[in-house]
């Protein structure tokens, strides 16, 4: 299908693009609404690939939650006036970045040489508009236990933040 | 291949269609406000341009374009001017998700009177239209003013707080009619209220099958909380002119401040719009089934094609009716109910709706046990 | 009923109490952890007499309750469920235990009313309560031996409940060491008859014991009934590891009563009765145990004789009647044993909380030779305490009158037994009634021997009210277990009752001769009449002519020594044993630790300090740094799996 | 090797690819970046990356429990940012420095 | 044609559609602020470029203190948004596991989490994270 491979396309270059400008640009700000583009770039990739209702999930928790929040504090600390984007240091950034492009390298050749390009979709076990349906059943069966220690996590953050919030930081002094 | 072109033509341009009645709502809206603000205030209002001042706002929005353009020195300029842009956005995508009427059968042809059909509708239209909380953040950042930044900041604090009562009364929803669609959901609001308990099954002629009905806390709640999350009186704190001057558009004017407004009435008409969905029959007839309305039309007419014509027309003024009624309630309320403060607002939500919010959950859930086991 | 309900209620109802009061540990509200634990127990009891009419609703062949909670332990063949079997023969058991514990629970509220640890002491007690039931109840041994561990953990820290007092929590450590070396042949004597059987449960070994006897020294059954006998001297006090038990003394009174004189202690007994056809097939085994006990018995009777701290009498008293009740075993007598097991709980519990309402009338004072005269102030606890004595002693009708003379006619009359296990056991109950009567005639009759300061009173009511209770049960006890020739001449003709009740758990003795009534009255007349001779006797030397113990003594002065220090095998096993193992550990600890070990790890920390002062410039504090080695080490594994 | 096909027809093997370039993305800014707040992000990015390949192999294999644990790892990467930033938060609050190497001061 | 065709046809998400209408949307705004900035008339004056204040000059430094609270809401809004979010395929699936006979069991596993919650909410309630002063 022309017009999936077209889509596809398109969500890959915004993803991207914006993903690299996450890394590359100075300004946290700008980093910060550039992942808001990956994030619902990445809802559209997911429903390119039939996972409809999680990509309104990864709309409404990363882009209606997370990086809400994200942005909201970096307004309030409000740091445009950053030199340098990245760390100093030579030696170290060159074994980085060295240690990025074997990484990148091993991937993509792995990736390329695979058998995947030519893999068909296996047969469909579940119609698409069943997916939510068959993934509450999944969930709230075979996968319980993960489900409620999920609740109980994120009770243990909602009291933490509270905690973290009402510390005074620290003994010493700068 | 011809057909397709076709489709995608007509898609498009529905699409275009269905934006620009959006937009072309905020005039009338912003007259309706003004006229009923007026009529409220025993005043006048607009009555100088056109029949009723109708032609008043096609004025106003001419001045607009011709006011001058401005761009505070503090401000940081991409995301000043990014703002307002986004702001439409997602009241748009939002909007452009609720079905307005019955999908049309034209020969081959399937006409849908709605953007698209989503079938997790219900989470698109969360996720898209939590979107908004960035361009009133985009603007509060981007003006570079404290009032803005503040304001901004109480904005999104109070959207994201009613967001958690607005999703959970939509999970009663969920539970009651086990769908995310909201065609689906408009499809069992059909006909006088009746349901089976325990395997009687219960009928009440004398009243619609309306969500309301089955979700009297639910639809209290979401009412409350999409006032807060279009910043309506009476949670408009994010512009309490004594505080904050105006809130996150300080520093907006012309165009500018014209495009938060659209935004703003469009969240309002997606909120009004996802409130008769959910809650008075979407775009149904009261009583009727479809079908029957179908058969109506087609025993008067006695042409199958032109019956369907005239029950998605049907449909589609029923459904702006009861929008319309929805708006005029917005209206009524933001010229009634003075304003809260702040703290009482967070309170109201996090400590009155929230709870009362999961108590709906849960007594929604027990009903629903009792009634199917 | 719901069985698997009630065994859980009746053994978690200990453990919730155990819960509750060891969370308010630091609580130091006598009153309320006291009530709270004796509910606990009182409870436990109630079900238990629940679990027992049940029992006894069951027709007799059927009298079993199994309750498999879930599968404990499984590996390959080896399977070990934890369960529960309620017979007979331990219904009995739990009726003591819980039943007496719920007595000195009560008693304990009072006695422990100054304590500031009485929380814990509660929380310990009723802990102690919860192994014991797992004990009697268990169905196999590895079941048992978690029981068999808690009791001793329970033991150790009741000893040492007063552990600021250095000797106390030494006595507390010598009983836990001591009994360490019992279960260590305990889980000896486990693992042989596993490897003989291939299974740990009750009813498959006792099914699976060989009806044929074992002649054999070295054979698998008595080898392994051995190694279970010596954790039963372990546990019970028995020669030659009984030196813990007086010393153990130092706890709570009511502690020495419930755990060191009605329950714990027995626990030995208990398990020999439980798979008495085990021993039955192991001749030599049972001949052992016969020697011992009435060694035991006789030889802790002896030391009995001069000891003068009133607990002290008692606890050598516990190690003589314990002996008893292994000559039991050793002659085949189990019923009997158990008898008598269930009798002495009554009247030594009775004794005990007696003591201890003595020392608690004269303020922690125990020497017998600094009281005197004490029924005029005690008479509730003096009266009891006679009937404690009357039954101890042997005298008709109480009851350690029947079970006393049920194991010294068995000993006589049974094929395992012999004519010098009955003299030996005759002359034992002559001492025994020699030193208790010493000990009432020094602790209750005669004058006050104590300073005028000291004002005893009678204990408040939580405290005489179990003492009334076993003191009626002290007296009539023994009537369930009347031997046919009493029985016949009684109006009525009353059964042995307690011998039917057990008739499907027990194996009878094959070739029990056919006892003769006259030998019957004849060995009984004997031995009660040595006892009221010896009993009037020592009435006579301590408080008609007090001067007779001073000359004897000076008449046989080596042996009034040897006695008066208990034989000195104190002193024998700190030469013998305990300090050879002192210089070993230390040459050990000297030349292999220190020198050998401790030097070769110098040299590996020095190594190793100076590769850390390396790559401690690796660790330098930076996030990014950390997450640069994380991705060398992804770029590492991914490279080797690709290139495999 | 490749032709126009390969653009046209999309498989698993363009997901994939497109994921490890995200992720490769996001370690970058893990690794490189100065903002500490800028590196949570990143480790935003890198989770969303591997979310993809889950989705796609879901998609691919017709199961659905890759979808269920994308649930799983936003919920994870929800939890990781709010106590992350609540840190950054209180660190900045104290310091006014969001400068990952200032961290390295903060120990003991 | 006898029958009305019925409402839903379930046609998964239309992308395409969405990616269509964002831009448009998009591209409209833009030409009209486009548009206004061309009609608009310009006369510089620096007092009107200044930042909105109360009449006197904006300070240069904003170190407006900002309550902890914001965040604070936007933390927990996080925690509790991914909670209700978990809810929805439980609603989605009650009345399915209802009919298959399985109510009670996943009334108990959301009961469980609904316990949670409410723990949590309670909680906030009670160390007074929610005040807002």
């Amino acid at each position: 299908m022309i017009s999936d491979a077209i889509l596809f396309w398109i969500l890959a270059f915004l993803s991207l693009s914006a993903g690299l400008t996450v890394v590359m640009i100075a300004n946290p700000i700008y980093s910060a609404l550039a992942l808001v583009m990956t994030m619902v770039s990445v809802a559209g990739l997911f429903v390119t690939l039939g996972a409809y209702f999680l990509a309104g999930v990864q709309l409404i928790v990363y882009a209606g939650a997370v990086m809400v929040l994200f942005v909201m504090v970096l307004m309030l600390f409000d740091l445009k006036n950053e030199v340098y984007a990245f760390t100093q240091g030579l030696l170290t950034n060159v074994v980085k970045l060295g240690c990025l492009g074997l990484l990148a390298g091993l991937l993509a050749g792995t990736l390329v040489l695979s058998s995947y390009q030519s893999q068909e979709i296996q047969d469909k076990v579940v119609a698409a508009a069943d997916q939510t349906k068959a993934l509450g059943q999944l969930l709230f069966t075979q996968y319980l236990f993960g489900f409620e220690v999920l609740g109980i996590l994120l009770l243990i953050v909602a009291i933490g933040a509270v905690a973290l919030s009402r510390s005074r930081g620290g003994t010493h002094h700068v | 291949m011809g057909k397709d072109v076709f489709e995608v033509t007509i898609n498009c341009i529905k699409l275009i269609v269905v934006f620009l009645m959006m937009v072309q709502a905020v005039p009338i809206l912003v007259w309706l406000e003004r006229r009923g603000s007026a009529f409220i205030q025993n005043r006048f209002g607009p009555n100088r341009v056109g029949p009723l001042g109708l032609v008043q706002l096609l004025a106003d929005a001419v001045k607009f374009l011709f006011k001058e353009e401005f761009f505070p020195e503090n401000g940081t300029k991409f995301l000043y001017y990014a703002a307002p842009v986004v702001a439409l956005v997602p009241a748009t995508l939002a909007y452009c998700a609720i079905p307005l009427g019955h999908p049309l059968q034209y020969g081959e042809y399937l006409f849908r009177l709605q953007g698209f059909d989503v079938n997790v509708g219900i989470v698109y239209v969360l996720g898209v239209s939590g979107l908004a909380a960035y361009a009133i953040l985009l603007a509060g950042f981007g003006s570079g003013n404290k009032y803005s930044l503040l304001g901004a900041l109480r904005a999104s604090a109070q959207i994201i707080s009613y967001e958690l009562a607005l999703g959970l009364s939509i999970v009663g929803i969920i539970l009651l009619y086990g769908t995310f669609n909201l065609n689906e959901m408009v499809a069992m609001q059909q006909g006088p209220l009746s349901f089976s308990f325990r395997g009687h099954e219960i009928l009440v002629s004398w009243l619609p099958n309306w969500g309301i009905f089955y979700q009297p806390l639910g639809f209290v709640l979401f009412f409350a909380s999409i006032f807060a999350e279009s910043n309506r009186l009476p949670f408009d704190l994010a512009e309490g002119e004594a505080e904050l001057v105006a809130g996150f558009h300080v520093e907006y004017g012309g165009f500018k401040m014209l495009l938060f407004f659209i935004g703003e009435y469009g969240h309002m008409m997606v909120g009004s719009g996802l409130l008769a969905t959910f809650y008075m029959g979407g775009y149904g007839i009261p009583y009727i089934t479809n079908q029957a309305l179908w058969q109506t039309f087609m025993d008067w007419t006695q042409d199958g094609q032109l019956a369907h014509i005239l029950v998605s027309a049907a449909t589609f003024a029923m459904f702006s009716f009861k929008l319309a009624l929805c708006l005029w309630f917005f209206v009524q309320v933001r010229w009634t109910l003075p304003r809260f403060r702040y703290d009482q607002l967070m309170d109201l939500g996090w400590k009155t709706m929230l709870p009362w919010a999961l108590f709906n959950v849960i007594a929604t859930a027990l009903f629903i046990f009792v009634a199917h086991g | 009923m719901n069985h698997p309900l009630l065994i859980a209620v009746l053994i978690l109802a200990p453990l919730i109490g155990f819960l509750i009061n060891g969370l308010r540990y630091q609580k130091n509200s006598a009153n309320l952890s006291g009530i709270l634990a004796t509910s606990a127990a009182v409870l436990s009891f109630f079900v238990s007499v629940i679990l027992v009419s049940e029992i006894f609703s069951l027709p007799q062949e059927s009298r079993k309750i199994v309750v498999q909670f879930f599968e404990w332990i499984h590996v390959d063949s080896f399977r070990v469920n934890f369960g529960f079997l309620l017979d007979p023969l331990n219904s009995i058991m739990i009726l003591i235990i819980t039943g007496v514990g719920s007595l000195i629970h009560l008693f304990s509220i009072g006695y422990m009313s100054h304590d500031h640890g009485a929380a814990k002491y509660f929380a310990y007690l009723n802990l102690f309560l919860f192994n014991m039931l797992i004990l009697v109840l268990a169905d196999n041994l590895l079941v048992m031996f978690v029981g068999w561990e808690g009791v001793g953990l329970c033991s150790y820290l009741l000893i040492g409940f007063w552990f600021k007092d250095s000797q106390k929590a030494a006595a507390g450590m010598k009983a836990f060491v001591t009994n360490r070396v019992g279960d260590a042949a305990f889980l000896l004597g486990i693992f042989i008859l596993f490897l003989t059987f291939g299974t740990v449960q009750f009813s498959d070994l006792v099914a699976m014991a060989p009806s044929v006897a074992e002649v054999s020294w070295w054979g698998p059954i008595t080898l392994g009934t051995l190694f279970l006998f010596v954790g039963a001297t372990g546990k019970s006090a028995q020669i030659p590891l009984y030196v813990w038990l007086p010393d153990a003394m130092a706890g709570p009174t009511p502690v020495s009563a419930l755990i060191h004189a009605a329950t714990m202690v027995t626990a030995g007994v208990y398990m020999i009765i439980r798979l008495n056809p085990l021993f039955l097939a192991a001749p030599n085994t049972m001949a052992v145990i016969a020697v011992i006990g009435v060694l035991t018995a006789v030889v802790a009777a002896c030391i009995g004789l001069l000891q003068n701290d009133i607990k002290k009498i008692l606890a050598y008293s516990t190690v003589s009647q314990l002996g008893y009740m292994f000559l039991a075993c050793g002659v085949g007598a189990f019923g009997a044993a158990l008898f008598h097991l269930m009798t002495h709980a009554f009247f030594k519990a009775l004794m005990f909380l007696g003591s201890g309402s003595v020392i608690h009338a004269m303020h922690e004072e125990q020497d017998v030779r600094k009281m005197g005269g004490l029924k005029k102030y005690l008479p509730i606890t003096h009266a009891t305490f006679f009937i404690g004595w009357l039954a101890i002693i042997g005298m008709p009708p109480f009851a350690g009158f029947f079970s006393k003379d049920e194991i010294l006619g068995m000993s006589f009359q049974s094929p395992y037994g012999n004519a010098a296990f009955w003299a030996l056991g005759v002359f034992g109950a002559i001492l025994t009634a020699f030193y208790m009567t010493r000990l009432m005639a020094l602790t209750f009759w005669g004058k006050a021997r104590f300073s005028d300061k000291l004002h005893p009173h009678e204990s408040p009511w939580t405290m005489t009210l179990p003492l009334c209770v076993l003191a009626f049960l002290s007296a009539v006890g023994g009537w369930i277990g009347i031997p046919h020739v009493i029985g016949e001449l009684l109006p009525g003709h009353p059964e042995n009752f307690l011998e039917k009740f057990l008739e499907h758990s027990i194996l009878p003795i094959l070739d029990l001769p056919k006892a003769m009534p006259t030998m019957e009255y004849l060995l009984m007349g004997t031995s009660v009449l040595l006892a009221a001779l010896s009993a009037y006797f020592a009435y006579t030397m301590y408080l008609l002519k007090p001067e007779w113990p001073k000359k004897l003594a000076d008449k046989f002065r080596p042996l009034h020594e040897l006695v008066s220090n208990k034989f000195y095998v104190d002193e024998i096993y700190e030469s013998s044993l305990i300090q050879p193992l002192i210089q070993l550990s230390k040459n050990i600890w000297l030349y292999v630790d220190v020198n050998l070990i401790d030097k070769t790890t110098y040299v590996v920390s020095d190594l190793t300090k100076g590769c850390g002062g390396f790559v401690r410039i690796l660790q330098n504090g930076n996030a990014q740094t950390y997450a640069t080695y994380i991705s060398i080490g992804i770029v590492l594994i991914l490279s080797i799996l690709l290139m495999r | 090797m490749y032709n126009l096909n390969w653009f046209s027809q999309i498989g698993l093997q363009h997901y994939l690819l497109l994921s490890s370039a995200l992720f490769i993305c996001g370690m970058a800014g893990v690794l490189l970046r100065k903002n500490a707040i800028v590196i949570l992000m990143s480790i935003e990015l890198m989770l969303n990356a591997v979310n993809i390949s889950f989705v796609a192999f879901s998609h691919y294999q017709s199961k659905l429990e890759g979808q269920i644990m994308v649930f799983f790892v936003m919920t994870i990467a929800a939890a990781e940012a709010a106590v992350g930033l609540a840190i950054m938060v209180s660190i900045f609050k104290r310091f006014r420095e969001v400068n990952i190497r200032f961290f390295e001061r903060l120990k003991g | 044609m006898p029958q009305l065709i019925p409402a839903t046809i379930n046609s998964g998400l239309p992308l395409a559609g969405v990616l269509f209408l964002a831009t448009f949307v998009l591209l409209f705004g833009s030409f009209l602020l486009f548009l206004a900035s061309k009609l608009g008339t310009r006369k510089y004056d620096p007092v009107k470029y200044q930042s909105y204040e109360c009449g006197i000059p904006a300070q240069e430094k904003k170190d407006t203190k900002i309550s902890v609270k914001f965040y604070l809401t936007a933390i927990l809004f996080i925690v509790f948004d991914i909670e209700i979010i978990f809810m929805y395929p439980w609603a989605r699936t009650f009345k399915e596991f209802i009919d298959s006979g399985n109510g009670l069991y996943i009334l108990a596993s959301m009961g469980f989490f609904l316990f949670v919650f409410i723990f949590g909410l309670f909680w906030e309630v009670k160390s007074k994270a929610l005040e807002w002063d």
